[in-house]
């Protein structure tokens, strides 16, 4: 099998006021083509940054600051803004967690269908309406004509998240990366649309990458699975390895709590103490980000 | 939708008769007695008593309230106690002089602070972001008529490239002849090209002090709201589908454009304000200075006409505001094309601006 | 005779755009020291019921009894010198702390409220609760937004406790937590539970979380219990086609997991 | 996460970080210095000339060792006149200002319900289409125009941004958890109102009064150009500016730009007050 993506030695850092936090440590990991590999962690944990420092998208204060990113044979973080961004879209597509949040609520669907084709130089026509139509039609969404041409805010969380799945497969990309793609959704349409994701990926020739805090997703969805704690991959493995024989004292932790909390004691770190009873968590970077843009 | 136009032009007419009544309330409370302030303390009663007649003030205050109401309702402003002109001719006439700087101006405000607020949010925590913020909070700092004398010093006393503050014409120029008694429009209409553009030089300063006086507030409010917009989920999943940086900086404009026109329109309703105090330290004669004048003369048709016009012109720009936000948004469009609009609080940004 | 008993509740919410009936009709039981688990997706009224047993939200129509007195017949005043007895956990933690007051007042002002005890009497109290939620004496003069969620929700479940209920609603109380604080939060529930013998109304959208938890559940859809009865039933026998289709769609963590790493655990402890 | 860098690169980032924040602490203490120490300066400090004594001997001079800011039209000196301004000027918008929040933050608060507080809001309204400046200038005239007339027109124009303010304040915290907490847990409702509500919304309306002393400052200032309000002699900076006008005409800068020096100076110090006061309510809420 072919790497459609891989990262090695990645770290990452946030330069705030008060001095510099270092958000990933040394993480390594591949996306074979045709798998899907979940990324599961606590809030906090970095993992929502990977997805992040391989797209390019974090904001200052977060900077790469060591690593490579190598995605179909180009190493990403080398690249030029302008780049990245035909490779954005096209290439790599990306799934929000909330699709409310993401989807511009003063535009129509259509148009913004058309923005992401102008975008990367595909000439918008009505064959190419048309294969967003067939995309939407494809992603269960029910009367995709009547969706295209309204807004975000006339639908329900589980289609608004269909019509973001099509965005992101709009132009064909080989990988596709989604972050908490149904944390915002209730519990029988979160299957419905995990459902969708996998034949409309893997079963179509493309890769995924997913970011989620629930291990029955991972569980039911991931060939492979990455634990992260505190910006560290502690174990990455095949998900029935992984999930059977859980080496890292933290990772057995995790499953324990899920499968019986009745007498689970959380995972301490070596010098640590347990997350929730002496200091508070560190502060999750893209929080610090956000409260200072409040601030000014 | 026809419906929900009718009614917000319901609710105006509504606010329309409260402003009237509140102009009428607010000058007929004035302590001074109109008649000794025109006649002079030597006056005798009987032509007090003359005067009261023909303003009306020996009737009862129903009737007065309710004749004054009507009349005003019918287009008639009353006359001026003292010069004994039309307060609406003289309205009519003054209006095009301040607004020939006013809107410049704004727009001037506008380019300045939609252009400085974008690039200091593109260039957060940078040098140009620091720049900018030491730059606004200066001018956040200065009073109107400060920023107006500074240019003035500056511009005319030192470098001598702008004309002196005493108005629209200097005694070179030709008056054009009278035809609707505005000097711009009657410029325009005899083709007295040259007397026109010296009109629009002289007007330079005006507009650029309003110009970046208003810039200031407004462009602080694009870069805040321009950096929580660029921070959310919505400019993230543009970005990760690769749209180009044009196109992102279009949805996120179109996320605070509610609250940039609300703004603008506060700016305005300001700006109205700010204006007679413009046109005292330029000489420029427009409805600002003529305002002041009666206020200070205690002309009570003047005051009054002025209080009308100006509160009904903001209140118009409200009024439209709180349309269009409403109509160029899908999200409240539908609701109020259905007719069954939930009432709701108008956001409407704190304004900072040390004048307004 | 039950601790809480509701019969026929209903509220309706009217909005420009209609009406919709939040809770359509609800009649419910528990006994006391039971754990009634209330699970339904979001939008199904689940939140609103937790807030019509305690009066926060008034009911259009139906009865609430806890402890044999009718909520409904009671005056403002009345209402509030009972509220001490029946008290409620909020689901965001840090949103239902006053960020501005200390951990102290917090948990001090249901006393301060109902007039209980001295000053230092009401000191002691607080330490001891907060000390029995699993937090120490120095979180007393910190503030809300210096701890983490966790430990927010343990101040929160402090400040329901310290006036020694006998009914609590949890509405939904870890759902913003992370997988292991999750566990432990729950954890201490249950102690307590046991330790302070109190009735739960047990409000969450996890299947999983109530399966360990409850030892009875209602599945409300839509305003309505669509099903009732013991967890175990209810959870391996769903009758009503709803309930089967949420059981169906949760996803379960491969259950052989479990006791496999537990033993792996203990092997790297020994 | 662990903090990165070596000791020597990591003391040189913690002294930056040290001068930075103490850069703002320090600006702060000298605005707060300028607002206190200037009009108690005015009052208690024997000014080096009488600033009401015209001069016809030494008219229009330019500043030199005698007269540190020159002398205007009338040969006052400048400075004295500068400084004199302050004991009128930042007493009369402080005390507008606190007649505007005595009024304007009780309306707020209990007005978010029923048809008193719609009807409250409409005036509210109404009165942000009206022109201040014209506003503020007719309620002179209407009372007479001394200094108390002054406070309570400028008071009249300020009090609907705070009913504005703290309403909404009242109606967004009414409806947060802590609230709906704080009720669950039996408190009435005078203790939410204070222990709750005034407790979270005090910080806005501090910000806000601030910003409204400094819009106060320069309203007084615009109507003391416009020649309305305290009468001369009592030096103002607005009718100082207004003065020196025609002296700046000439070239003679100086009656102009120390009074409107003294005026952005003391507006910018009121701006830079309340935005550290905003700050450090951002800090205390959102530490996480």
């Amino acid at each position: 099998m072919n790497k459609a993506l891989q990262v090695t030695e990645l770290e990452t850092e946030f330069h705030t006021p008060k001095g510099v936090v270092r958000a990933l440590h040394r993480v390594s990991f591949d996306v074979q083509d045709n798998e899907i590999v979940g990324i599961v962690g606590e809030s906090g944990s970095g993992k929502s940054t990977v997805v992040r420092s391989i797209t390019k998208l974090l904001m200052p204060p977060g900077k790469v600051s060591a690593g490579t990113v190598t995605f179909a044979g180009r190493s990403l973080l080398g690249l030029p803004e302008r780049e990245m961004r035909q490779i954005r879209g096209k290439d790599i597509g990306f799934i929000a967690q909330n699709p409310f949040s993401a989807l511009n609520p003063v535009t129509r669907i259509e148009k913004q269908f058309a923005n992401i084709a102008k975008a990367h130089g595909v000439k918008v026509d009505p064959s190419e309406r048309n294969r967003a139509l067939q995309l939407l039609e494809s992603t269960g969404v029910r009367d995709p004509e009547r969706v295209m041409r309204g807004y975000a805010h006339e639908l329900s969380g589980g289609m608004a998240q269909r019509v973001v799945i099509a965005m992101a497969l709009y132009l064909n990309p080989q990988l596709v990366i989604a972050d908490e793609p149904t944390t915002a959704l209730d519990l029988t349409v979160q299957r419905q649309v995990l459902d969708t994701l996998r034949r409309l990926t893997v079963e179509s020739g493309r890769s995924m990458l997913i970011v989620t805090h629930d291990l029955g997703v991972v569980a039911a969805y991931c060939n492979r699975v990455l634990v992260m704690y505190r910006g560290s991959i502690v174990e990455q493995g095949l998900v029935a390895d992984v999930f059977v024989r859980p080496q890292h004292p933290y990772t057995i932790s995790l499953l324990n709590s899920v499968v019986r909390p009745e007498d689970e004691t959380p995972y301490v770190p070596d010098g640590g103490e347990t997350p929730d009873a002496g200091e508070p968590e560190s502060p999750d970077p893209s929080k610090v980000q956000l409260s200072e843009a409040r601030r000014s | 939708m026809i419906r929900y136009i009718i009614s917000r032009l319901v609710i105006a007419a509504l606010l329309l008769c409260g402003l009237i009544t509140l102009s009428f309330g607010l000058v007929s409370l004035l302590p001074g007695d109109p008649a000794v302030a025109l006649l002079g303390e030597y006056a005798t009663p009987a032509d007090i008593a003359r005067i009261h007649a023909e303003l009306g003030l020996d009737l009862p205050f129903w009737e007065r309230y309710l004749g004054y109401m009507s009349r005003t309702l019918s287009g008639d402003l009353g006359h001026s106690l003292f010069t004994g002109s039309s307060v609406s001719g003289e309205i009519m006439t003054r209006l095009p002089n301040t607004l020939i700087y006013l809107i410049p101006g704004l727009a001037l405000a506008l380019i300045i602070g939609m252009a400085s607020g974008t690039f200091a949010a593109y260039r957060y925590r940078r040098f140009a972001d620091k720049t900018f913020t030491f730059w606004i909070s200066i001018l956040m700092a200065m009073p109107e008529f400060v920023l107006a004398l500074l240019l003035l010093f500056v511009f005319y006393q030192q470098l001598r490239i702008a004309p002196a503050p005493i108005g629209m014409l200097s005694s070179a120029q030709i008056t054009p002849p009278h035809v609707t008694g505005s000097v711009p429009i009657d410029a325009i209409i005899a083709g007295q090209w040259a007397t026109f553009s010296s009109i629009l030089g002289r007007a330079v300063l005006p507009i650029v002090t309003m110009g970046l006086f208003f810039a200031a507030p407004f462009g602080k409010t694009v870069r805040s709201g321009l950096l929580q917009v660029l921070q959310s989920p919505q400019i993230e999943f543009a970005r990760a589908c690769g749209l180009r940086p044009a196109q992102v900086f279009r949805y996120a404009l179109s996320d605070i454009r509610g609250s940039l026109m609300t703004y603008l329109v506060l700016l305005f309703a300001a700006s109205l304000s700010g204006a007679a105090i413009v046109e005292s330290v330029f000489s420029w004669p427009g409805v600002g200075s003529w305002s002041l004048d009666g206020v200070l003369k205690g002309d009570v048709p003047v005051i009054q006409g002025f209080v009308l016009i100006m509160g009904s012109t903001s209140l118009l720009g409200y009024v439209i505001l709180d349309a269009l936000i409403t109509l160029l948004d899908p999200r409240t469009r539908s609701k109020a094309v259905a007719g069954r609009r939930q009432p709701r609080e108008r956001s409407t940004p704190a304004i900072t601006s040390a004048n307004s | 005779m039950p601790l809480l008993e509701l019969v026929d509740v209903t509220k309706i919410f009217r909005t420009p755009y209609g009406e919709a009936r939040a809770v359509d009709g609800i009649t419910l039981s528990v006994e006391a020291g039971e754990t009634l688990g209330i699970i339904g997706e979001s939008g199904s009224g689940k939140s609103t019921l937790g807030r019509l047993i305690l009066r926060l939200v008034e009911p259009d129509s139906g009865s609430v009894v806890i402890e044999g007195q009718d909520v409904l017949a009671l005056s403002r005043g009345e209402l509030r010198k009972k509220r001490r007895h029946w008290q409620i956990v909020f689901q965001e933690p840090f949103a239902s702390l006053n960020p501005r007051l200390t951990i102290r007042q917090i948990v001090e002002e249901p006393l301060v409220v109902a007039r209980i005890g001295t000053r230092a009497e009401r000191r002691l109290r607080v330490l001891t609760t907060l000390e029995e939620v699993g937090l120490s004496a120095d979180f007393m003069d910190r503030r809300p937004a210096n701890l983490s969620g966790g430990q927010q929700q343990r101040v929160g479940i402090a400040r329901a406790l310290v006036t020694n209920p006998s009914l609590v609603v949890l509405d939904e109380p870890t759902s913003s937590l992370d997988l292991t604080i999750r566990a432990s939060i729950l954890r201490t529930l249950a102690r307590l539970r046991a330790s302070r013998r109190l009735t739960y109304v047990f409000i969450s959208h996890d299947i999983e979380t109530v399966r360990h938890f409850c030892s009875t559940v209602a599945v409300m859809h839509r305003g309505k219990i669509v099903e009732v009865g013991p967890t175990q039933e209810v959870l391996m026998a769903p009758q009503h086609p709803y309930t089967q289709s949420l059981i169906s769609a949760a996803l379960p963590v491969v259950p052989y997991a479990a006791t496999v790493a537990t033993t792996n655990l203990q092997g790297q402890i020994s | 996460m662990t903090s990165l860098g070596g000791r020597a690169s990591n003391w040189a980032k913690q002294s930056r970080a040290w001068a930075y924040k103490r850069s703002g602490t320090v600006l702060v203490v000298v605005a707060a210095g300028i607002i206190v120490g200037l009009p108690l300066a005015a009052i208690l400090l024997r000014l080096p000339q009488n600033p009401l004594q015209p001069d016809v001997e030494s008219m229009a001079l330019a500043p030199n060792t005698v007269h540190w800011f020159g002398t205007d039209g009338n040969g006052m000196d400048v400075f004295s006149r500068t400084i004199e301004s302050a004991r009128l000027d930042l007493p009369i918008s402080l005390a507008a200002t606190a007649i505007a929040l005595v009024i304007g933050v009780p309306l707020g608060l209990f007005a978010t319900t029923g048809m008193a507080g719609e009807a409250i809001m409409r005036v509210v309204d109404a009165f942000a289409a009206l022109p201040i400046i014209v506003i503020a200038v007719v309620s002179i005239q209407l009372m007479g125009g001394g200094a108390t007339d002054v406070i309570l027109a400028i008071a009249l124009v300020a009090a609907p941004r705070f009913v504005r303010l703290s309403r909404a304040a009242a109606i967004s915290l009414r409806s947060s958890r802590y609230v709906e907490a704080a009720v669950a847990i039996g408190c009435s409702p005078i203790r939410v109102a204070f222990n709750h509500i005034f407790r979270n919304a005090y910080g806005v309306i501090l910000v806000q009064a601030t910003l409204t002393t400094a819009g106060a400052l320069s309203t007084i200032a615009a109507l003391n150009f416009l020649g309305v309000g305290v009468k001369p002699p009592q030096p103002s900076w607005g009718a100082m500016i207004e003065d020196g006008v025609s002296m700046l005409i000439r070239g003679q800068w100086w009656a102009v730009a120390f009074p409107s020096l003294a005026l952005l100076v003391v507006i910018g110090s009121l701006n830079i007050i309340a935005g550290a006061i905003e700050n450090k309510m951002e800090r205390v809420e959102h530490t996480r």
